[in-house]
């Protein structure tokens, strides 16, 4: 189990209700991360319209999580 | 520099700060609260950011457009927050010594903000509905909420 | 509206007319005075047009794009008289719905104004010689006057 | 013999040294025209670079000059 600290925006702040939260999981990467709490939280997005940031860099959905990670999962973009 | 903004962006200052007596060629783009989207009626937009990597992206996407394009300097802004009809919600500007390249560098990176750029949207219509853009899900509309 | 003025032109001014809710996009072209033209130090630009047919030749260009692209709205206008280095020669302004026919159509006014337009510039260099613009003959630089 | 008035602008204002002048000629289109004034005031511009309007319309270099007529003769364009 390690600890990583989660940060929601847009339709998944919303769908979660909260702003951030630290979590305890056996994931290992981004996307088993997000499957979990997808499930957990009935996240409406799939997971495959969803990128990763850890540490506010973006990261590919199998990069090795690591205890005390801050990570994002980012909906599809529509800026500007 | 790429600034993620919480209040109206001063088109007149940001463009001031691109001034150069080597620069023969200016190009803005603003990007505007239209009231109509794929056909229902918006009445105000909120964005939404995640500012430290979407200033950190922002920063890369201008610094591509130098290295691909013959420009002298360039700025781009996105305000956040709850815009009215017809605000201004992202601001670029390019100065070249040419038009060329400041057209091709200015749509660069409006494009590549809008594809890169962590950035979202969400539309408040007449009907009182919201919905965050681009989220719908397998177009199943389950984004829209009341 | 193309229009020639011998004043300084107001940018936040001509933009507010094409302010639309429509509008989601404005691409701005502005064609700033240099400070070096193939090599040669320029202090100062000066601009004649011969108004009454720039204006008419102007409007065509602008109804041409309205045409070709899908836009709501453009504007330009075109300093004449002395000028200094920085300031504005001529401006185009286009809105449209979406960015690519403005950028494309901004694109199309100031290509077709430059080839199309009866306007003509002389650059006033340091060494205090002046030239008129494209009008050297058969490369013999006889047009530049002391 | 008819009588038109021409304008000058630009590097032609300049070396004709007015702004317009009445003339009467023997041409019978703009090209005509141009030559005979380009001679006599010694003209730098060759007859193929300059285009010509009439009465604040653009005309080819063939239109049949009236009596009246009001005709520009356009150096090359550099606005912008």
């Amino acid at each position: 189990m390690i600890k990583v600290r989660i940060k929601y925006f847009a339709i998944l702040r919303e769908q979660r209700g909260l702003d951030e939260e630290i979590v305890s999981t056996r994931a290992i990467n981004p996307i088993q991360l997000y499957l979990e709490i997808a499930t957990k939280h009935k996240f409406t997005l799939a997971p495959d319209r969803i990128r990763a940031a850890v540490n506010d860099e973006f990261v590919t959905q199998d990069y090795a999580l690591v205890d005390g990670d801050s990570i994002v999962f980012l909906p599809p973009m529509a800026g500007g | 520099m790429f600034k993620i903004l919480n209040t109206p962006l001063q088109v007149s200052d940001l463009k001031q700060t691109l001034h150069n007596h080597q620069a023969g060629a200016c190009i803005t783009f603003e990007g505007w609260v239209r009231d109509i989207n794929e056909g229902k009626k918006v009445l105000r937009l909120e964005y939404e950011a995640y500012a430290q990597l979407a200033e950190k992206e922002g920063a890369k996407i201008l610094a591509e457009a130098r290295e691909r394009y013959s420009i002298i300097n360039t700025l781009a802004c996105h305000r956040v927050g709850l815009l009215d009809l017809g605000e201004l919600a992202v601001w670029v500007g390019v100065v070249a010594e040419h038009r060329g390249s400041a057209f091709d560098a200015c749509r660069y990176i409006i494009d590549e903000t809008k594809a890169r750029v962590p950035i979202w949207k969400r539309e408040h219509y007449s009907d009182g509905a919201r919905a965050w853009i681009n989220c719908a899900n397998r177009g199943d509309h389950k984004n829209v909420t009341r």
